[in-house]
């Protein structure tokens, strides 16, 4: 790099220097303020001979396209596939990977009872069977018992699942994306609701049914036991479906009121464990189990287990109350959604 | 040790002294890398003194030289000095600083007096000396009448003027504006331009960043030129042009006879080449810019030509840029 | 395109949040091509661009969209327009040929048609190389060229652009503005464009919509507005003062900014006489011009007589700094 | 105040109330704030809620040795015939056939006829003698000495506790000593207690004090960061550590006002409601200050550290989820064993230390009340089926002596307080020097 200076010099000459070893005074800088001079001086410059990079030129030539666009559906579907994707493959939407990590341990993990199932076919061994397989009891416990898959699998799926995707939007401004295009809030919401159900769906279902066909085929149930337990199998499912719906709800309601990803995923957690802690509190203080009305995770248990026909915990209380105390949880914070996607801005916020 | 509740009396924030014979700002051989990217290489560069405009492209490393000075970030080679202090972890040079951020995020909840005496007293001013100079810079900056209002509901160009007017409290020595016309309307960019050039003529060392060429030929013509994190030139516009002498430099002059012309301007010894692009214009080469015009007006009053125009097209930021960065005069 | 003639025409629209009018009573006519929406910040550009997308609804008047109502017709409108938001609106964690595709299948477009449509608006706002780098690692100006990719991949007929121009550089700049030019002369497509960048605009468009406080203050071609008194323009080197008391000397009228000068142009000999001065007192005159009114000016002529206020540094200087630092140096006028 | 001088403290004290007022503000302007403090507030309303109503419920008296029981169908409780010494379970041995003739009492004397004495506790390896038999069925004269003193210590009608080699608390009581305690007033205090304890050491030092801090505190100094408005207070003449110091302290200006609010209504609420003679208990004051301390320093403690976790590293958060179960894994583990050495690497385990230390100041009693609620399951050498009274097992789960091994109640308050001071110190000097050596986009 080489460096080399310049002078014009006027012929006025009221030329004023500033060396860099001048004192730092008001007058002085006033002299120096070179932008601001009025051009009765001399200009000095340096410059870098600069080994020159090669512009581009672009071939623009622009290209009408004459399709036609497909209807509402259509593109809802994309919006569909473009959440679900995300999880399996590139080019669709980027969940993070401490997301799809924890899916994939949280979906091995739920696959552990139908190891053992398989291993007691194996062995032969009534016991171990009768403490894996699938009976009433196993079959709640693999939807919606609360240690480990209620408190350590399925809120913080849920939780990281829900996170972003409508603060997100509104962070990034991709909201814009979608409201500048011909799609309805509502299609937008519903979608979303839709896609996060289905990736929930696809760990706690999914592997329910596994577990379910597992046991069959390993070993050998005839119809009998089919139509035995089918029922019970129908009722774990739909306590599963319930279980991804509230808390599916609960997050995006939460999503929609925040414009970070943590305070969502922060919010469900200690929805869900805050409540279930505080019902336990005060069981076990006072003797009342009434708090567990507020807790998503125990009327959900409550009412599967009154679906699946196992010994219910709370057992002063019907069922009825649980479902009602659920439909008010997920009213509540469907409306929160609903009414803050309503509002919401169309670009960034 | 009781706490001063009251605020009352003076205070020193801090017992640092400013190196009285050191440039304001004094980059030696600066490089900023980031893995494999240079944000910045080997920029050696001291400032006193006037507005100075910062150009380079999107990405040409102004803001992170800015942040380098600022202390935000710590150079991975190189002095820095503010100064004659360096910036990083030590907060002292900046009683005599102000910076006015890129970015529209601010604090939308309070009033634009809030925002500017809260932080004031982070100068170690009390809670009136504050609201006084909230007031005084506020007013500097036109933003009187809104003051009491809240930043949410500004636009970007008293968004923009609130921060200019944050980073004038306590009469800064030096200003670093990154940015500063970013998505202003024209009103509010001749306000801003008016006073940044103001604050220059007050004998601050005001140093502005942009991207657009004629703003801060309209602000200054101290330049500084970034590109790719290097430092490719530095000094008046002009003379920068002038020190280019490899091109030679096309003077328009439009007339109603450039032959005429032509004959009494070959005279001039600087003259390199002359050509005619139309019937009413003139195209002189030179290669020394300061002579040819130093001549010319004699020329051509003592000629008795009468001339319409005089343009220097390639004597502009738009050119010098791509000279410099080889984009082929853009 | 319906049988009306204009894109856009509005009749006294209005929308107001609360007691605030962001928009009054405006009728608009826009006719087809590249049109710039002007105004200062806050004069409700936003919530013009927003009310014709449907996505707001006004609080009174109609309005139609190449003919379609604002108020009923939303969905069908704004899939027929490309909207280039202002504010970032790209997930910057995705790669860029994804987020364009994925903005057309928003759109309806089934995925494959979306795909190889990407790729022909990527490499048409030149980011051919570049479409499977992630947005994240992208300049301004590429993350704008990406959103306008996005808002052009069904070949919309009206192309509505926020500030394409903000914040790019020079290159960029040129590039955006040359590509929306492209769209315009070659595309033949509408673009209405909304932006502080009085050059860009005058590029692009010929005809412009100049909003203030929610109403219309202007709006017709850029030429036939652009009407204002003739200066001469000369950047003088050295002994500028010299110089500027020698032209008022002789009686010309000269406004003077640094070594920028504006003489009023009273007569053709006006550029003669300057040069006469410029001889005398050895200055040299590096530029002398007829001073053309931008649309800049136009803009603050029509901002002051609407009773804006520019601040000039007279006004400026009518302030003196009373105040000094508290805990600067004594010798810096601090201190106690 | 005329002769102000231009300290560097004064300044600093500007600044300090500057940014702290800034904090202040800016939580009052957010939310999120009103919506974590407000549920914090439904949480401990909820508590308080069951509390007031355990207390005002009827518990029902228990007859825990069953003697107003007429076992043998003579209309003479069993109790009464123990007392005068006839036989229980013989339907013509009775009081009626004495000289004069006893009438039968009303079996309702018979319950809770029997309170519990016990004014000591054994230590290390004393042992103490306590209990009187109130009722007399102990003491009638009837019974031979061997019988009075069936536990062989020498001390008829008595009951002797000690401490086992392993620590746990060992009753060796004569028959019919203690064995029938007025339920309701043993319920009513030993919940009271328990309450006290579990909110305090569950809903206000973890809950409040850890959810608090997590929603508040972690974006403290990251969300300015990652959104830039950092800018605007840096490049003022302030060092960064100050910069983390007043942040925290005007965040503890939210936390601590909002903790004092919360423990003055609990205590009231507890003080009014509370069993007793008096109208206010106000002996319990002290187990109150107590929990506001320990979930003041927890506050500052989880503060400091979610805020250094957040300016440390963008999700920041993410770590402070794992620890906030641990720490509530370390919460109940220092209920069950206080003394566990893992709990010392814990916040909440030192702060727990402090509650536990006040409930031993105020309540000497405590570990004599919880056994005397269990002594009564114990007591069961007349073969019927008894269970320990309502209260005790709330109570010992709650409770737990400070896990200090033998210090003073007061020494381990102090030790604590020191530690949880030296944790905060230590986060705010790394959190200073990270935030300071932190290259700000």
């Amino acid at each position: 790099m080489t460096t080399n200076e310049a002078t014009i010099n006027d012929a006025d000459g009221d030329d004023v220097s500033f060396s860099e070893n001048a004192p730092v005074t008001g007058q002085g800088r006033m002299d120096a303020a070179w932008g601001s001079r009025d051009g009765d001086e001399s200009a000095t410059a340096q410059i870098t001979n600069n080994t020159a990079s090669v512009g581009y030129v672009f071939e623009q030539v622009y290209k009408p396209w004459n399709g036609t666009l497909n209807p509402r559906w259509m593109r809802n579907w994309a919006i569909l596939r473009h959440h679900v994707l995300g999880i399996f493959r590139k080019g669709h939407r980027p969940w993070g990977w401490p997301t799809k990590l924890f899916i994939v341990i949280v979906f091995i993990a739920s696959l552990g009872d139908v190891g053992l199932t398989l291993l007691s076919a194996l062995i032969g061994s009534p016991e171990l069977h009768s403490m894996w397989g699938v009976n009433r009891d196993n079959l709640y416990g693999h939807v919606l018992g609360f240690f480990p898959r209620n408190m350590l699998y399925y809120p913080i799926l849920a939780a990281l699942l829900v996170g972003g995707v409508i603060s997100e939007d509104r962070y990034h401004g991709t909201s814009a994306m979608y409201f500048s295009r011909p799609i309805s809030r509502f299609d937008y919401v519903m979608m979303k609701y839709i896609s996060l159900a289905m990736i929930q769906a696809f760990v706690v279902l999914l592997t329910l049914m596994i577990y379910y066909f597992v046991e069959i085929i390993a070993m050998g149930r005839g119809w009998a036991w089919i139509i035995d337990t089918f029922p019970l199998f129908l009722a774990a499912f739909m306590g599963g479906i319930l279980l991804i719906i509230t808390y599916t709800s609960i997050g995006l309601g939460l999503s929609s009121v925040s414009r970070g990803k943590f305070f969502p995923g922060i919010g469900l957690v200690a929805i869900v464990l805050g409540t279930k802690t505080l019902a336990v509190l005060v069981s076990n203080l006072f003797e009342r189990d009434i708090m567990y009305l507020l807790s998503p995770y125990d009327c959900l248990a409550h009412v599967g287990q009154a679906l699946i026909g196992t010994q219910t915990t709370y057992d002063q209380y019907s069922w009825t109350w649980s479902f009602a105390s659920l439909v008010l949880m997920n009213a509540f914070f469907l409306y929160i959604l609903s009414s803050r996607v309503a509002s919401m801005e169309v670009t960034r916020e | 040790m009781m706490p001063d509740i009251h605020q009352e009396g003076e205070a020193q924030t801090s017992q640092w002294q400013p190196e009285q014979k050191a440039p304001v700002i004094l980059l030696e051989n600066v490089s900023k890398t980031y893995g494999k990217i240079h944000a910045l290489s080997g920029i050696t560069l001291a400032l006193s003194g006037g507005v100075t405009g910062i150009l380079g492209l999107n990405g040409a490393g102004k803001s992170t030289l800015f942040k380098i000075l600022m202390g935000k970030l710590k150079p991975s080679s190189g002095q820095v000095r503010l100064f004659g202090t360096n910036p990083w972890k030590n907060p002292a040079p900046y009683s005599r600083v102000g910076f006015v951020p890129e970015g529209e995020k601010m604090h939308d909840w309070m009033t634009a007096h809030d925002f500017i005496s809260t932080f004031a007293r982070l100068n170690g001013l009390t809670r009136d000396q504050a609201k006084q100079e909230a007031d005084r810079v506020l007013d500097f900056v036109g933003l009187l009448d809104v003051a009491h209002k809240q930043i949410g509901r500004f636009s970007k160009g008293m968004r923009q003027r609130t921060k200019i007017a944050h980073a004038l409290v306590n009469d800064p020595d030096l200003i670093i504006l990154d940015e500063p016309l970013q998505g202003c309307d024209p009103l509010a960019r001749t306000t801003i331009m008016n006073v940044i050039r103001e604050l220059g003529r007050m004998g601050r060392t005001v140093i502005v960043s942009s991207h657009i060429l004629t703003e801060i030929e309209r602000i200054t013509e101290q330049i500084v030129i970034l590109h790719h994190g290097r430092l490719l030139a530095l000094g008046n516009l002009h003379a920068i042009r002038e020190k280019m002498d490899s091109i030679p430099h096309r003077i328009d002059i439009g007339c109603d006879s450039p032959k005429d012309l032509a004959k009494s301007v070959i005279d001039i010894e600087s003259v390199h080449g002359i050509s005619f692009q139309n019937p009413e214009k003139l195209t002189v080469q030179t290669r020394n810019l300061g002579h040819f015009h130093s001549k010319l007006p004699e020329t051509i009053v003592d000629g008795g030509h009468r001339v319409v125009s005089i343009d220097n097209p390639d004597d502009d930021l738009a050119s010098i840029l791509g000279y410099l960065t080889g984009g082929g005069g853009i | 395109m319906s049988s009306n003639e204009y894109i856009i025409e509005t009749t006294d629209l209005s929308k107001s949040y609360g007691p605030h009018m962001a928009l009054e009573n405006l009728n608009l006519k826009v006719v087809q091509g590249a049109t710039g929406l002007l105004g200062p910040n806050g004069a409700g550009k936003s919530t013009f661009l927003k009310t014709i997308l449907g996505l707001i609804q006004a609080t009174s008047g109609e309005g139609t969209v190449l003919g379609h109502d604002i108020r009923t017709e939303g969905a069908a409108i704004r899939s027929r327009i490309g909207y280039m938001p202002e504010y970032d609106a790209l997930n910057p964690d995705m790669e860029a040929i994804y987020q364009v595709k994925y903005s057309g299948e928003l759109l309806g477009m089934n995925p494959v048609v979306a795909m190889s449509r990407a790729h022909e608006v990527l490499h048409y706002v030149g980011l051919g190389e570049q479409r499977y780098r992630n947005i994240s690692s992208f300049s301004t100006g590429m993350k704008q060229a990406t959103k306008l990719a996005c808002s052009i991949i069904h070949d919309p007929e009206l192309i509505i652009a926020d500030e394409p121009s903000n914040g790019l550089d020079a290159t960029a700049r040129e590039f955006m503005i040359s590509t929306l030019q492209n769209m315009v002369v070659n595309g033949n497509r509408s673009v209405m464009m909304a932006s502080h960048l009085m050059d860009d605009v005058e590029r692009v468009c010929e005809n412009m919509v100049l909003l203030h406080k929610g109403k219309l203050a202007a709006q017709g071609k850029i030429e036939d507005l652009k009407d204002i008194d003739r200066e001469i323009e000369i950047h003088v080197w050295g002994n500028a003062t010299k110089l500027e008391q020698k032209m008022q000397s002789i009686g010309l009228t000269v406004r003077r900014e640094g070594r920028i000068m504006r003489v009023l142009h009273e007569n053709e000999d006006t550029t003669a006489k300057i040069l006469i001065c410029a001889k005398e007192v050895d200055s040299q005159i590096r530029r002398m011009h007829e001073y053309e009114a931008s649309l800049e000016d136009l803009f603050i002529v029509i901002m002051e007589n609407l009773g804006y206020e520019v601040k000039t540094s007279e006004d400026l200087l009518r302030n003196p700094v009373h105040a000094r630092q508290v805990d600067a140096p004594e010798y810096m006028g601090g201190g106690s | 105040m005329a002769d102000k001088t231009n300290t560097i403290f004064r300044a600093l004290d500007r600044k300090a109330s500057a940014i702290t007022e800034f904090t202040m503000r800016q939580y009052r302007t957010k939310i999120s704030t009103w919506v974590v403090l407000i549920t914090g507030l439904v949480t401990i309303s909820l508590l308080m809620l069951f509390y007031v109503d355990a207390m005002q419920r009827d518990f029902e008296a228990i007859d825990n040795d069953n003697d107003s029981i007429d076992s043998d169908g003579d209309s003479y409780p069993d109790g009464q015939e123990r007392a005068l010494g006839t036989s229980p379970f013989n339907e013509f041995d009775h009081p009626g056939l004495f000289n004069p003739p006893i009438p039968p009492d009303d079996p309702e004397k018979w319950i809770n006829e029997d309170d519990f004495d016990w004014d000591e506790s054994p230590s290390g390896t004393r042992s103490v003698s306590v209990g009187y038999d109130d009722d007399g069925d102990c003491r009638s004269e009837d019974r031979p000495e061997s019988q009075k003193d069936s536990n062989d210590n020498g001390i008829s009608c008595d009951i002797e506790l000690s401490i086992s080699l392993s620590g746990e608390l060992i009753y060796d009581m004569d028959d019919f000593v203690d064995e029938d305690p007025d339920d309701e007033a043993y319920a009513k205090e030993a919940l009271h207690r328990a309450s006290i304890l579990g909110i305090g050491k569950l809903g206000f030092v973890f809950i409040i004090s850890i959810f608090i801090p997590l929603f508040m505190a972690t974006g403290l100094i990251r969300d300015e960061m990652s959104s830039g408005t950092m800018h605007y207070m840096l490049t003022k003449p302030i060092a960064r550590t100050e910069v983390f110091f007043y942040r925290i302290i005007g965040y503890l200006g939210i936390v601590w006002p909002y903790l004092i609010i919360l423990t003055i209504i609990s205590a009231i609420i507890t003080g009014f409601a509370g069993p007793g003679d008096s109208l206010f208990r106000f002996s319990e004051f002290g187990i109150w200050l107590a929990i506001l301390f320990a979930a003041m320093l927890a506050t500052l403690v989880y503060g400091m550290l979610f805020c250094f976790l957040g300016v440390m590293w963008r999700y920041g958060i993410i770590l402070a989820i794992p620890f906030a179960a641990w720490e509530l894994g370390m919460a109940l583990l220092s209920m069950g064993i206080p003394e566990s050495p893992i709990l010392r690497f814990s916040v909440i385990g030192w702060s727990l230390i402090i509650v536990d230390s006040a409930s031993m100041i105020v309540w000497p009693d405590m570990a004599l009340l919880i056994s005397s609620g269990f002594s009564v399951e114990m007591n069961d050498s007349s073969g019927f089926e008894r269970e320990e009274l309502i209260g005790s097992e709330p109570l010992q789960y709650f409770y737990a002596t400070p896990g200090l091994g033998d210090l003073s109640p007061f020494i381990s308050m102090i030790i604590a307080t020191v530690v949880l001071l030296i944790q905060a110190t230590a986060l705010l000097f790394i959190g200073g020097a990270i935030f300071k050596g932190k290259e700000i986009e």
